[in-house]
């Protein structure tokens, strides 16, 4: 029976889960699963051969009532540490169950290991998480916490918890001190791992701690065979796995560098070296604008090659749908001849108004969030400010760098017209997206549709 | 033979995590994660089996702790989540213009 | 059935009203057409295609009116050309009975069945024989085109190295046929346009080409069932007036095509106005045949006003002559083949009862026969 | 172990069915799926307690020898009907298993309802597939076989095997002549409900006896609990829907139609009454233009209005990628002012070679597969040729009636400026596709791009 | 318990099944439906189970011929879809021009 | 510093070379600029506007040119003027040196600076003081508004109830700024454009407005360092027009915009080629004035060849003088600003050094110093 009622909440939390993922349905998804979740606690409380309430009652009221209370008062901007928090008393749930699960009768090998899994799992999200919210609530230093045995700290750690992993499964006995020596050990990992992150990048961690929560209570469920916490547990795991990397990507982090920040984050910080040119695909590209809440394009020759006008218009009203604010800034001699991309974009019906001169171009840079250069080269080329060598030494730009991101469509590598290198396309903060111009666009207006 | 099955679902379940999760736009990033953190709540059932099992003093308490916790994360993960759709429900009447 | 074209006389009009496909056509339907030497010549026909069409070529223009059994031709006939119409003829042409009594009695009294070309009706079907709009359509492009000439500025927008020159602003009233065609020509160019007329219908199908509509409350107005404008009361002028002065203020070109079909047209923008405008201005007046909307605008000339240049050219769509020829002929062969007799060969039958004919027939077997036009000529008394 | 082997396999059968669904992917799915299939056998063969090969081997092999001569000769022509055939035996095939399932020492009812299950849906499969191969290859008349007590007869059938299932659930045994008596009827059923149906139609029943026959598989899974056929069962199964869903869409008809044709067959037949307009959604609009090789579009007043120009050439252009010839029919008198089409596709760069007058559009109307008429009323208004009461009676108009399909883009159910209804919108072969014009071609690219 | 397991299998399966068919080329219609076809002939594994498990003439019989018929969905359906993705390798070049 | 600008003498000269804008900015900058009376009249800005701008308005022409440290203006100084200027003045305008040989020398003995505005070198920098880009691009659009309007059909297709118009035939040869703009404005119009030049780096550039370029093989053909045409031999000129008959034949629009700087400018179109055409077809040749593309073409006439009409305006920025003067102005400006002492108050500084002045600074010190002007002068001997 109950067994029935388990099956009945896992698909609520798949449809729960699915929902969640777009705007309209999202509440209703919540809903969903929170009612699945019910369901499985009350049968879970009614069916099991539960011996003592008491106890149970007790603590399920506790928790309510620290759970609903952080939830009614935080503001909105501390959400982010608060799901941290919650994320973190999943975690260390998890181990307790994985503990407490040791005090059956017999415990097999593949029993003692789903228990030590969930037990490392639970310890790590826990303290991780725990970090996380402390350097988002800026309790502690947010920037990146390094130092240079890191590597090794971490390393030895991990082996550790191996070593002592295998022991346990050898013998696995609830009185064993090597259980506390792991426990113990993962509760620091989960600091290791989290301290060299910077706060920028918590929203990923926690996404990523989350999803690591969700691996422990399947873990868990291993270890007390209970399927629904299998289910529950692997969706949310995965679930979260492929959340993180969208997120990554939206901010556009790799999520190898942010898995592994503990072991490079040394190498990283000193990583940006300037002369490496970091291409991106559409689909992060994607990420980024659907983020974006300014957006300025900066048309060239290049876009009047691809004859890219059509598509580019279409994206700008895209974007501008999604609440974002649209502006494209024409430098005097972008193109090959005066007004080449007037006679483009008005052939597109890009009105006159969203047209803005370079001169009023460069002030409002500051608040750019992307820049979208498609097919310009030389009338963003820095080196014109800059490099005094440069032929075009002299001739104002349009100063693309100092937005936020800048994304650069062209085909290759190639120089424009008057055949200067272009230094930007090396800036830190610049994705070379190749490929023809238009290809490009409509790709992106795609995704934005699909 | 359990092992198995349980291999089975497992198997089956992480497949469909990865599907269900497609493309979601950054407004939903958080209250995403925070829904998703709360399902993980469901360590709940886990640590109620637990404390409920009259397995001695120890378990029973670790069990009564876990529950605890858990509880935090499932009560607060879901409610935190509904405030964040909540709010949110407005913006896209406001970003739509 | 003997179908004669004269050549038009009328100084100044380049356009033929039949061309040598049309002519081809017609033959094999088995009309037999004579046309006046020199026909096309100015519209780039020369006589020998028309005879290749199948057409036999004459000097004698007398010999041609006095002999057809239909005449097609463009502009209205001479007074003196109609006593030798052969009697019982039909003749197909602009004729605007409304001021032309004179002209439409003597065609009555010579027993000629007169066709005007300006009262087919404005209905989806007759379209096809719709000279007004062929030609309306065409004198909207040319509008432009002399507008653009005549300004001392470009028309779109342009950012260049040597500073950016900002689109010019267009702004045309009335947007009938001849008005849409040339908001779209303008904004083809790239100019800002606005535009704006009586009949509110018009809105919808004037943003349809990605112009602005001027919003002038002028309260009532209406529009007759065949599309074409009722005259305003004396405050909606006023009203109107007021509204237009800022919009034309800033306009480097106007242009007005504001007709009220067989009556005067209204004077919509006035000296005081022009005043107010830059410059270097252009505005172009399309009715300034039907005596113009524009105050001081005069036929065939332009004007200049305080640096601002009124263009007032009285037969626009001849500038393009060629095309305008195409459109006009093949009205024409459209309506000589819409009641052409298929079966016997009869040729040409004027089917009384076809809500076509009902319209555009004026005088036949020696009578004004045209309700609209007897009604106005009675109230003329 | 084996059962490691099944998960493995299980796994290969998702990721194979998951392949198939996009074209670069497709052939390496179907051989990931094929390994799958290929150890779950092995596996099968060597560790379950096989007690004599003989016969198994021989089987397979003259099993294989027939399946892989089918295969080979099969000219691409007959691929659905033989696909038909082999879907008839994998249906066969599960009531067989199911049969011989019930030779197992205790039969639980749960046993035996799954056993019933396997074996009435694996019959109904069989002989459905049957009669769809004999319409396909015209053994049979195509044509659909209708007679008035059809829906009586079927229903019978229907009570009748519901009666004789319980009744066997009740005691089963393999020598019940219930037991017999229920295989006839469904082989019966599955006849009766699939002579109905029009060889048009055919393609989606097939695809929806696949899904069956992956229920079957699915059911003598739970007859015999073997867990990788209720995986690979359900997976077939429920895909399997989603398939037969999007078919049908393609050929616009709609799946319930398809499922009880049986039943409404007669009904239906006569359905067809004029004056029914029938909308259509855009993702189903999208399904028919997907599978189109000549689309013709007719502007109309309409594109004007909604300025949809630049998105229908978009639209086009995504047409003719798709491997489709697109052409523009331009009437005369479209929109409000001559040339007035002319002035909006000259501005969205819509070639002037595509563009073609109504005296060329109409000859080639019988080749056309969807004329996708935006915003035009009055210049496809068949009355101008029919009904000679109508003010626009004697206008040519362009005849798409003649078209494959139509789709009418348009916000209501309006007349156009002449104020004239338009039978066009109830024609058979018309759609509509209400909305603003604009919104609705973007949407078509979306999907095309999506 | 088993059945229970069963159950959950086969909610998942469903599920799956569902999300990873979504837009499906017209041309890949006809292969994608033989290909499930081939995977539904899964049931070979059912017959072949029968067929060895001796439980006497009409059984194994039984069991035999499901294993023919099976193995001629099985490698039949591999088969043909294989054939039918080959010939529509060539098209989407010409298609694409 | 004195900054004078006398007004424009030559006939037909609508342009203005500073607007008030421009020399507010000046101003601003700290010259004293003093202009002619009514220097902007043409193109519509009143005296007032320059000394509500900060200038000086005098109508002492030789006062003037005789106490200002700097001269600016449009077009080359008479000759008869240069005697006047103060000695080591800087002297900015169009000179055209490679023909004005005794102007420069005597602008070189007066020890006038004298910077070509020819001459600015066409880099990327440069670009801002780019005249001859500037004014060639206005050029560009006001050729095709001539062809339009002169032209007795309409540019853009249309489909009509009266029949079908096809589009007219445009095609540009010489694809530089001006002809450039002139496709990108006659495809704005909806004629079909194609284009040929000889530097094959262009046909990217016009097929990147959406014109068809029209391939010939001439095998080797090159540019100059600044984007200049290099001149064709012999056999390359006859294939070019072989190539370019057909096309000819059947446009119903030809635009020639083929100079080579300071060269005479080759004749492409040929009596036989404009013969082939339609007529009613017209010829634009931007070249006129240095010699003419099109066989035939007179400057500032409108010449008629078997009914194809030839324009020939020779001063075609100044149709829209209003832009024209803007652009010049802004050009003149940013040379001026560039090499403006923005700390102390040298004013314009010579900057030798600068290759923007090395490459259009022809006199200085009573000696001509431009190199490639020099050299042109010794090979003439
Ligand atoms: N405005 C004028 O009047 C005028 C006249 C003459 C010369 N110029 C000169 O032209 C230059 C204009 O600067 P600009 O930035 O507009 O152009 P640019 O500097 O020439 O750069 C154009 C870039 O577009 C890229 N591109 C070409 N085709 C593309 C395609 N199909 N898709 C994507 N990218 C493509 C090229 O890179 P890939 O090859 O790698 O794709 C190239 O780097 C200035 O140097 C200016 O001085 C201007
Ligand atoms: N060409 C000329 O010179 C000229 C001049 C004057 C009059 N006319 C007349 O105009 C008519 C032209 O025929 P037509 O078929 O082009 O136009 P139409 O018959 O007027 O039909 C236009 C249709 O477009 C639909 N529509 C309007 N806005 C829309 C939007 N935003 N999205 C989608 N659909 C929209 C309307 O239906 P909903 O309202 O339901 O959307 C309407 O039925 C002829 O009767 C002709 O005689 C032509
Ligand atoms: N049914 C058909 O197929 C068909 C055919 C041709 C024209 N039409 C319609 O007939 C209508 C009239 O065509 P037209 O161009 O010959 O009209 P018109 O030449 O008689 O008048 C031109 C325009 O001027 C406007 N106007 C009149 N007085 C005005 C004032 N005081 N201020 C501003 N505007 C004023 C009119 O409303 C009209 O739109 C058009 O809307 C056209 O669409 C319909
Ligand atoms: N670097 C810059 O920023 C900059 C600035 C302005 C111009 N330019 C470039 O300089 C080039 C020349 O500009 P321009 O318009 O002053 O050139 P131009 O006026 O000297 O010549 C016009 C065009 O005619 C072409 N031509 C010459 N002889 C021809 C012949 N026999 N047949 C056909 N075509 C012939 C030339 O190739 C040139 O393209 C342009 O390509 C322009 O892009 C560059």
């Amino acid at each position: 029976m109950i067994n029935v009622v388990y099956v009945i909440a896992a698909a609520l939390f798949i449809f729960g889960l699915k929902m969640l993922g777009s705007p309209d349905s999202a509440k209703r998804g919540n809903l969903l699963s929170s009612v699945g979740m019910l369901i499985a606690v009350l049968a879970t409380l009614f069916d099991q051969q539960i011996l003592s309430y008491t106890w149970i009652v007790v603590c399920v009221i506790i928790g309510s009532g620290i759970g609903a209370y952080a939830a009614r008062t935080v503001q909105m901007t501390g959400m982010p540490e608060m799901v941290a928090l919650f994320n973190g008393s999943g975690g260390i749930a998890s181990l307790l169950v994985g503990w407490a699960a040791l005090y059956h009768a017999d415990i097999s090998a593949f029993v003692a290991f789903t228990v030590l899994l969930s037990i490392v799992i639970g310890g790590v999200t826990f303290t991780g998480s725990l970090i996380a919210w402390g350097k988002l609530s800026e309790k502690m230093p947010s920037k990146a916490i390094v130092f240079n045995s890191q590597r090794l700290v971490n390393g030895a750690l991990i082996a550790a918890i191996l070593i002592l992993g295998i022991m346990f499964c050898n013998n696995p006995s609830v009185s064993s001190p090597v259980l506390i020596l792991i426990i113990l050990l993962s509760l620091a990992f989960g600091i290791m791992a989290v301290i060299p992150i910077g706060g920028a990048d918590m929203p990923v961690v926690i996404s990523l701690l989350n999803s690591y929560s969700g691996l422990a209570a399947c873990a868990a469920g291993f270890a007390i065979d209970n399927n629904i916490l299998i289910v529950a547990g692997a969706l949310v795991g995965s679930a979260g796995i492929i959340l993180t990397n969208i997120m990554c990507k939206a901010m556009n982090r790799s999520l190898g560098h942010v898995l592994f920040s503990g072991f490079s984050a040394v190498k990283q910080s000193t990583k940006v070296i300037e002369g490496e040119v970091k291409p991106i695909s559409v689909d992060d590209a994607y990420l980024i604008l659907e983020a974006a809440g300014n957006v300025m394009f900066v048309p060239g020759y290049g876009m009047a090659v691809a004859q890219a006008q059509h598509a580019v218009r279409e994206l700008g009203e895209l974007l501008e749908k999604n609440g974002c604010e649209v502006s494209y800034a024409i430098h005097p001699v972008a193109g090959r001849m005066p007004g080449h991309m007037n006679v483009l974009l008005a052939e597109a019906n890009v009105s006159y108004d969203q047209l803005i001169e370079m001169d009023d171009a460069n002030p409002r840079m500051d608040m750019v969030d992307v820049a979208i250069v498609i097919g310009a080269n030389d009338v963003v080329n820095p080196a014109a400010n800059e490099d005094d060598t440069s032929p075009i030494y002299g001739m104002p730009v349009i100063e693309v760098p100092r937005a936020r991101t800048v994304f650069v469509l062209k085909r290759s590598m190639a120089a424009g017209f008057s055949g200067v290198d272009n230094p930007l396309f090396f800036g830190e903060n610049t994705r070379m997206i190749f490929g023809d111009a238009k290809a490009t666009i409509t790709g992106l207006v795609a995704e934005f549709k699909g | 033979m359990d092992a198995i099955y349980l291999l089975f679902i497992l198997m089956l379940s992480i497949f469909l995590g990865f599907e269900i999760i497609s493309k979601v736009p950054a407004t939903l990033h958080t209250p995403l994660m925070s829904g998703a953190n709360a399902i993980s709540g469901i360590t709940l059932v886990g640590a109620v089996t637990s404390a409920g099992a009259e397995l001695g003093g120890t378990a029973t308490f670790l069990g009564a702790l876990a529950v605890i916790f858990a509880t935090v994360n499932v009560v607060g993960g879901y409610m935190v989540t509904d405030r964040m759709l909540g709010m949110f429900r407005k913006k896209p009447a406001g970003a739509a213009k | 059935m003997l179908i004669g074209v004269p050549k038009e006389k009328y100084a100044g009009e380049l356009r033929c009203p039949l061309i040598p496909q049309s002519i081809k056509r017609m033959c094999a339907a088995g009309a037999k057409v004579t046309v006046e030497k020199g026909l096309g010549s100015h519209s780039g026909y020369a006589d020998a295609e028309y005879s290749d069409a199948g057409a036999t070529v004459s000097d004698d223009h007398d010999a041609i009116i006095a002999n057809s059994d239909m005449l097609l031709r463009l502009r209205k006939p001479e007074l003196d050309d109609v006593k030798n119409f052969k009697k019982g003829c039909i003749h197909v042409s602009y004729l605007d009975p409304f001021n032309e009594r004179e002209l439409v009695d003597a065609l009555a009294k010579q027993g000629v069945s007169a066709i005007s070309m300006e009262m087919i009706p404005r209905t989806t079907r007759a379209q096809k024989m719709d000279a007004l709009s062929s030609q309306a359509n065409l004198a909207g492009y040319v509008m432009v085109i002399l507008a653009a000439h005549k300004l001392n500025k470009i028309l779109p927008m342009m950012m260049t190295p040597a500073g950016t020159i900002s689109p010019a602003r267009v702004f045309v009233i009335g947007a009938g046929v001849a008005g849409l065609q040339a908001i779209a020509t303008a904004k083809r160019l790239g100019a800002r346009v606005e535009a704006f007329d009586t009949r509110a219908v018009v809105a919808e199908q004037v943003q349809s080409l990605g112009a602005k509509f001027v919003e002038i409350d002028l309260g009532e107005t209406g529009q007759t069932k065949d599309g074409y404008a009722m005259a305003l009361t004396e405050e909606q002028v006023a009203l109107q007036k007021e509204g237009q002065k800022k919009v034309i203020a800033q306009s480097d070109i106007v242009i007005t095509t504001a007709q009220l079909f067989g009556r005067k047209a209204p004077v919509i923008v006035t000296k005081d106005m022009i005043e107010a405008m830059q410059p270097g201005s252009v505005v172009v007046d399309m009715a300034v045949g039907s005596g113009g909307n524009v105050e001081g605008s005069k036929p065939g000339k332009t004007v200049k006003v305080k640096g601002v240049s009124i263009i007032g050219v009285d037969n626009l769509p001849a500038e393009v002559c060629r095309n305008a020829s195409e459109m006009y002929s093949s009205n024409l062969f459209n309506l000589v083949d819409e009641f052409w007799d298929k079966e016997g060969d009869d040729g040409f039958v004027l089917n009384r009862e076809d809500d076509i004919i009902q319209g555009c027939l004026i005088t036949h077997d020696g009578a004004v026969v045209n309700e609209q036009i007897k009604n106005h000529y009675e109230n003329q008394g």
